[in-house]
């Protein structure tokens, strides 16, 4: 499922102009050399595509949940 | 036998509840639900050149009563939908009964292409600076490079004044909550709505769906290409899964494990 | 809690039977209080005293306190007090002024300890081969020579060498091997130089696991080659495994290396043999693999021998096929090496098996002695503004030693929704997590984010910590600093600490949107239905039996018994038909087993402690309610579609010889040349798998021959012979007995021409490289084991079968007899072909699996599962076909689709699947995932 | 169960988009762009799309209500007007025509805009009349 739909917004993406900026790769928790490449590999050639034409064309996120308010805190120091 | 005497037909068998066709009112070919209380209407019923999409009007009538027996009088893209809405269990083959006609009464392209009227002109600012809806999906994609694509999409999308015509219009959008008014994937009351994700997410949502009917680029206030992106999208879902909306009875690739298809994930340098 | 863990213990007497054991232990002193360790490290920093580490193979080095590897249990520190400079000479002490918890105890006793128990269950493993006295091989002499357990050490992340392949010899350069040799069959096989003439069975496919990993974790091209006799992986997947390192590339050599030597002229290591067709050769390696084989330890030996139990000439506990799990005391089981050389599967089966034979005779007073806890209520908190606990973990100096703990807590208290903020040395050590009730009790917490290790391994511990502070145990968030951080960027100390306050904002994002969820509780009907009747779904049946309940056996022919009832004698001579015909009578003598023969699985409704079963038999149908089922419906030999079988009467199957050998039929006794042929439909491109149990058959059969007439000529025509464990001794006998064994390959299979009265079959000395040909009076093929058709089995079951039509186990070695589908449990050749022996084991080891679900009273479902909110769900059933579980069904009424909360497995295929959002897996619901995904994006 | 569709004109701005009710038994279930109309061709904007909502929102008022002691009330027709008239009286009296202020919805048809004009500058005489979607 995850690589039929991966599959299908890289081909899109691709037709929008954006290619190369979404990856798949299967990766176990036993492969930690492999995740380190991947994600090495990955962060090169994104840094190579340079920011994303799409950057700032977001919106801003703010991570302020919704009806937050913000309570005394307590800071308490052991072990 | 015309048209109006098989309805006639139809619904005094009682082979159906309601017959959805149009009629003529006040000069507009419109929609129009035949039943045994208003065979007088059946005067007016014309196959008109205009089309509304009578499936969803199916869908709506079904769902305040499941087992309504239900006549359509469909097109090549009405079947296409009804096949769709079939898999999609929003309607049951047993209690459609679809009554074929040809297609479009204009000066239609070549069928087997069915778009359906005379396609637009293309104005030479749009062509310039937007896309051609004439264009072949695959054309555009040797034509312009990577940044041109992109600048042209973001012309496109940048036109959108949220009007959700594309969305509402649809034969085959069923969702009860939609993807596209859901405040974390798209940020509510923003103009032009946040781009290119908000058309990317439908575009996305509609893989494996869209039957190209064209009905939304013709609500589109803002002519925004859409069959044009939805065109490649069904491109991508007929070579890479094998699969075309609507030609049949199978379920789409998205709603099912496994394939015949089998997918490798691609390099990285691809 | 109803296990009692006593380390550095020893068994000195065992007395009394079955039921009434008196066993006196020894326990040695630690010297260091468990109670008051939290493992912080400091004592092993500060420790002087350097020790070759045993858990590294002496690659690496320890100190005289230590914990022998990360992962042990108890994780607490311990003096070796041969090594100790205190407990030695009495100087030193340092470890004792540097605890913060005050542990150490110098003085500590050994302490003797009695217990009365009811059965006793031996599984002390086994002692790998130490080649030290082979001269030839050079171990000891070269640091590039290592042992399989050295090379695995080497190979591991947590190893001497974190994981890098570089040569022992030349760590500072990290100088990488290009060449490996593994030499097969190091301490097995081997009476000359080892006394040890069993095979270990495990080698062969850990060598070939080696050898690809080995590959993988090369940035150059790596060089393997593995030189072996037999290459028997006869395991369940373990010949598609071969092949495929044959296809990446490792070389196997047939050959016994004769000779090791290093050699720093002109390579690293010199090695000669003598290949396949006679010639002599050598090679250069630059590191070579000893794959040495399994023994027991005289420790295991004195052990037993003190016990009275019976060994063999290995040293192996003598069992009998029928009872493998069995030793020669009653009272007294045993499982794993101990009874023999095994691989990982077969021996959490044999523990499985162990458990289930020891407890048969105690059922009466099953949970007698348990212990049992009282929870406090669970406070509502679902409607409460979230008041957030944070406890912030230094794990020693495993995370606190990177991270900047002090930061990442003062960060986390000005997170929204955050009242508390703690930094604990050790958030899971015992005192702290009494500490957290307390805290969270007092300051009213709500939600709680721990900012720690995985929660792989720690998320339960933390939700019974919650449970005893009165929260609703879902209402927690692990952030993972030490894995996805500190451990990773130990390089980087100022990015891993503004990683770690990424890592907790994200927690603290989702806990903020955390509600309780709640499970219920189901009761569970307390029996069994055993499908199948062969020896393994009989012995099943039984063993549920005796533990207390009632079994429905569901056979499909008129008669039980299955393949059993075929079979003659096992490889220990022991008469298979006389066990079989005492099963049936046993089953039929059982008041609590039903059996309903000739009868066919209809449908099952249901899940785990509550299934509805509709079994068809000829003249009734009727349902059946159960807890658990288990699957037993075994294997069938297959037809040879080769070799002239079915044109000439001297053909015949392994089956069909032990007919003639059962009714002695006259032509055996007339039988001058016998030929067998091995591997036929096995092993080959449409059927990659290895029938596991022809090879001994085959031979066993052979002997036969050999022992009513000496004169007889028998030719066994192999490609590997796959006599594994101790039935290697059955090969030798047969060598001994004048048996010619002849290797043939795929590609120069055997040809067989019919005679008028006999065979003719012609073949391949590779030895002499010459045609021989042989006019057999009887031709047996070895014929592939085929799986039945299980399809409607499987669907009615949701469980799944390989392509081969195997069934599928939930984890092929931790899970060996468990579907994924809970409550449905496997066992005998449905699973893979296996000998008399394994499937009884098997067999018993489902049945104590099964105990598991049925011993309990209730089991709870819900939690994190699925939820479908009608009003959402546009009723297109996408959900339902992307259930792996299938526990998505529509609500025809409704037209929605509802989740069945006993089946959901919190996958959550159908949240991601469905266009409109209907579905929200719980815990883990968009809600919180889009909130962690903004805070990871928030900087 | 019977289905009609009833071509109309939107009523939010001036612009006088064609539109097309979808009536499943009587009651309005959806709105559509009339195809062939010649002002909006088919199109129509988010409000031109939503027209059904307020019809058959639980949230419309079906009744006059008068406020009360700071609480609205239900009252007839007749009690409402009677109470506006009074009060637009008093204030016309006491402060003149131009203390009152006409806005009106653009959710009534341009008729009743007119009418309300009308009231507005005949009935009690202020200039200060104005429509949310004046456009």
């Amino acid at each position: 499922m995850t690589i039929k739909r991966i599959t299908f917004v890289q081909e899109m993406l691709k037709f929008m102009g954006l290619e190369g900026r979404l990856h798949l790769e299967w990766i176990s928790s036993a492969e930690a050399q492999k995740f380190a490449r991947v994600v090495t590999d990955f962060t090169e050639k994104i840094t190579h595509l340079g920011p994303s034409p799409i950057a700032g064309q977001t919106r801003s996120i703010s991570m302020e949940p919704h009806e937050n308010k913000r309570r005394k805190h307590e800071y308490h120091k052991a072990g | 036998m015309n048209i109006t005497k098989q309805v006639e037909q139809l619904l005094k068998q009682g082979d159906v509840d309601i017959f959805l066709a149009y009629r003529e009112l006040d000069g507009h070919l419109i929609p129009h639900g035949y039943t045994l209380d208003n065979l007088e209407d059946l005067e007016n019923l014309k196959v008109s050149q205009h089309r509304y999409s009578l499936e969803k009007v199916a869908t709506h009538l079904t769902e305040k009563k499941p087992n309504l027996k239900i006549g359509i009088v469909a097109r090549d893209c009405n079947q296409r939908a009804l096949n769709l809405l079939y898999t999609w269990n929003q309607l049951s083959p047993e209690n459609i009964t679809p009554l074929m006609v040809n297609c479009c009464p204009s000066q239609t392209r070549n069928h087997s292409d069915c778009t359906y009227l005379e396609p637009k002109k293309t104005g030479t600012f749009k062509q310039k600076k937007g896309i051609d809806f004439n264009e072949n999906p695959r054309e555009f994609m040797d034509n312009n490079d990577n940044g041109q694509r992109f600048s042209r999409w973001m012309y496109e999308f940048s036109k959108c004044i949220k009007c959700y015509g594309c969305r509402n219009i649809c034969p085959v959008c069923f969702c009860t909550d939609c993807s596209l008014e859901n405040p974390d994937l798209v940020e509510p009351g923003a103009l032009p709505p946040e781009i290119p994700i908000f058309h990317l997410v439908r575009a996305t949502h509609m893989a494996g769906r869209c039957i190209d009917c064209g009905l939304c680029e013709d609500a589109c206030p803002a002519e925004i290409p859409l069959r044009f992106l939805y065109r490649e999208m069904n491109r991508i879902v007929s070579d890479v899964f094998d699969y075309t909306p609507g030609a049949g009875l199978e379920k789409s690739p998205f709603t099912i494990i496994g394939n015949e298809v089998t997918l490798e994930p691609r390099p990285m340098d691809a | 809690m109803n296990i009692e863990l006593l380390t550095l213990t020893e068994v000195t007497a065992i007395s009394g039977q079955e039921g009434d054991i008196t066993a006196t232990l020894v326990q040695h002193p630690r010297y260091v209080d468990t109670d008051k360790c939290i493992a912080c490290g400091l004592c092993a920093e500060k420790c002087p005293k350097k020790v070759p580490d045993e858990y590294n193979e002496g690659l690496g080095k320890r100190k005289a306190i230590y914990v022998p590897y990360s992962q042990a249990v108890p994780l607490k520190y311990t003096i070796d007090p041969n090594n100790c400079l205190y407990l030695t000479k009495e100087r030193c002490g340092l470890c004792e002024t540097v605890c913060p918890s005050h542990a150490i105890n110098y003085l500590d006793q050994k302490k003797e300890i009695t217990l009365n128990v009811g059965s006793v269950v031996l599984s002390t493993g086994f002692k790998s081969f130490d080649p030290s006295g082979l001269d030839h091989l050079s171990f000891g002499k070269h640091p590039d020579i290592v042992t399989s357990m050295g090379f695995e050490r080497v190979l591991s992340a947590t190893g001497p060498q974190g994981g890098h392949l570089v040569l022992p010899s030349d760590k500072k350069h990290k100088k990488e091997p290009k060449k490996i040799a593994w030499l097969q069959c190091v301490g097995s096989r081997d009476e000359n130089r080892s006394k040890n003439s069993y095979c270990s069975s495990v080698c062969c496919m850990y060598a070939v696991k080696q050898s690809v990993m080995a590959m993988d974790h090369s940035k150059a091209p790596l060089d393997c080659a593995i030189f072996y006799m037999d290459m028997r992986t006869q395991g369940k997947d373990f010949d598609t495994y071969l092949e495929k390192a044959k296809d990446n590339g490792v070389r196997f050599v047939r050959s016994r290396v004769h000779t090791v030597m290093p050699d720093p002229h002109k390579g690293n290591l010199v090695m000669t043999y003598v290949d396949e067709l006679g010639a002599l050769k050598t090679e250069y390696f630059d590191m070579v693999v000893l794959s040495t084989g399994l023994e027991i330890s005289a420790d295991s030996f004195a052990l037993a021998t003190g016990m009275g139990i019976e060994l063999d000439a290995s040293n192996f506990i003598n069992t009998n096929s029928f009872n493998p799990v069995s030793t020669s005391m009653p009272g007294i089981y045993a499982c794993g090496v101990f009874t023999g050389p095994k691989d990982i599967p077969q021996s959490v089966m044999e523990a499985s098996a162990a458990a289930a034979a020891a407890t048969e005779g105690l059922a009466v007073s099953r949970n007698t002695l348990t212990k049992a806890v009282v929870k406090p209520k669970e406070r509502e908190v679902a409607e409460d503004a979230p008041k957030i606990g944070v406890f912030v973990c230094n794990c020693g100096t495993n995370i606190g030693g990177i991270v900047d703990i002090p930061a990442v807590a003062a960060y986390a208290a000005e997170l929204p929704g955050v009242v508390y903020v703690e930094e604990n040395l050790f958030t899971c050590s015992q005192d702290t997590q009494d500490k957290m009730v307390e805290v969270i009790r007092n300051k009213g917490l709500n939600r709680i984010v721990v900012a720690a290790c995985t929660p792989k391994t720690h998320e339960e511990l933390f939700r019974e910590t919650l449970i005893d502070a009165g929260l609703n145990k879902y209402l927690i968030e692990m952030a993972n600093i030490r894995n996805q951080d500190s451990w990773v960027h130990s390089d980087e100390p100022e990015k891993a600490t503004t990683k770690a306050k990424d890592l907790v904002r994200m927690a603290v994002a989702k806990a903020f949107r955390l509600a309780p969820l709640f499970e219920t509780q189901l009761p569970v009907s307390p029996s069994a239905l055993v499908v199948g009747g062969g020896i393994a779904g009989m012995t099943a049946a039984l063993s549920l039996s005796r533990q207390g309940y009632p079994v429905t056996l569901v056979e499909k022919n008129q008669h039980m018994g299955g393949n059993g009832r075929q079979l003659c004698k096992t490889w220990k001579n022991e008469e298979i038909a006389p066990f079989v015909k005492g099963l049936i009578a046993d089953i039929e003598a059982d008041g609590q087993i039903q059996t309903l023969l000739g009868a066919t699985v209809e449908s099952v409704e249901g899940f785990v402690g509550n299934f509805k079963t509709t079994v068809t038999s000829v003249d009734k149908t009727q349902l059946i309610d159960h807890g658990v089922a288990l699957i037993a419906t075994g294997a069938v030999e297959s037809k040879p579609t080769e070799y002239a079988y079915g044109q000439h009467k001297a053909v015949m199957t392994l089956l069909e010889l032990d007919a003639l050998f059962m009714e002695k039929d006259t032509r055996l006794e007339k039988a001058m040349e016998v030929v067998f042929i091995q591997c036929v439909g096995s092993r080959d491109k449409e059927h990659p798998y290895c029938s596991k149990v022809c090879c001994t058959h085959a031979i066993k059969s052979a002997m036969a021959f050999k022992k009513k007439n000496p004169d007889t000529g028998v030719y066994v025509l192999y490609r590997d012979i796959r006599t594994y464990g101790q039935r290697e001794t059955l090969y030798r006998e047969a060598r001994k007995a004048g048996i010619l064994f002849f290797q043939y390959d795929l590609d120069s299979k055997p040809v067989v021409t019919p005679g008028e009265n006999r065979v003719s079959v012609e073949f391949t000395d590779t030895i002499l490289g010459r045609r021989l040909c042989v006019d057999a009076d009887i031709l047996c093929l070895s014929a592939r084991i085929d799986a039945r058709d299980n399809t409607h089995l499987s669907q009615a079951f949701k469980v799944t079968a390989d392509s081969a039509g195997w069934l599928l186990e939930a984890h092929q070695k931790l899970r060996p007899v468990d579907f994924a589908t809970d409550g449905v449990f496997l066992c005998g050749m449905s699973h893979y072909p296996k000998p008399v022996d394994e499937s009884i084991a098997q067999a018993k080891a489902a049945a104590a699996r099964a105990l598991t679900v049925l011993s309990r009273n209730s089991i709870n479902v819900g939690g994190i599962v699925a939820q479908i909110d009608p009003e959402r769900c546009a009723g297109c059933g996408g959900c339902v076909e992307v259930c792996s579980y299938n526990a998505i069904t529509m609500d025809p009424e409704r037209e929605v689709a509802v989740v069945n909360d006993a089946l959901c497995k919190g996958c959550g295929a159908c949240a991601a699947t469905c266009p409109s959002e209907a579905p929200s897996l719980m815990g883990f619901n968009n809600d919180q995932l889009y909130a962690q995904i903004k805070s990871a994006l928030a900087v | 169960m019977n289905c009609k569709f009833v071509p109309s004109v939107c009523s939010y701005c001036g612009t006088g988009c064609g539109v097309l009710f979808e009536v499943i038994d009587g009651k309005i279930n959806s709105t559509l762009p009339l195809k062939s109309h010649p002002v909006n061709q088919g199109k129509l904007c988010i409000k031109g799309w939503s027209l059904h909502e307020y019809i058959n929102s639980y949230m419309r008022l079906k009744a006059p209500l008068v406020k009360e002691n700071g609480h609205f009330q239900k009252a007839t027709w007749d009690e409402a007007i009677t109470h506006a008239a009074k009060n637009f009286n008093r204030i016309k009296e006491t402060h003149g025509p131009d203390a009152i202020g006409v806005l009106v919805s653009a959710k009534v048809t341009n008729e009743e805009n007119y009418l309300a004009q009308k009231l507005a500058r005949a009935a009690i005489g202020t200039n200060n009349v104005d429509h949310c979607a004046r456009l």
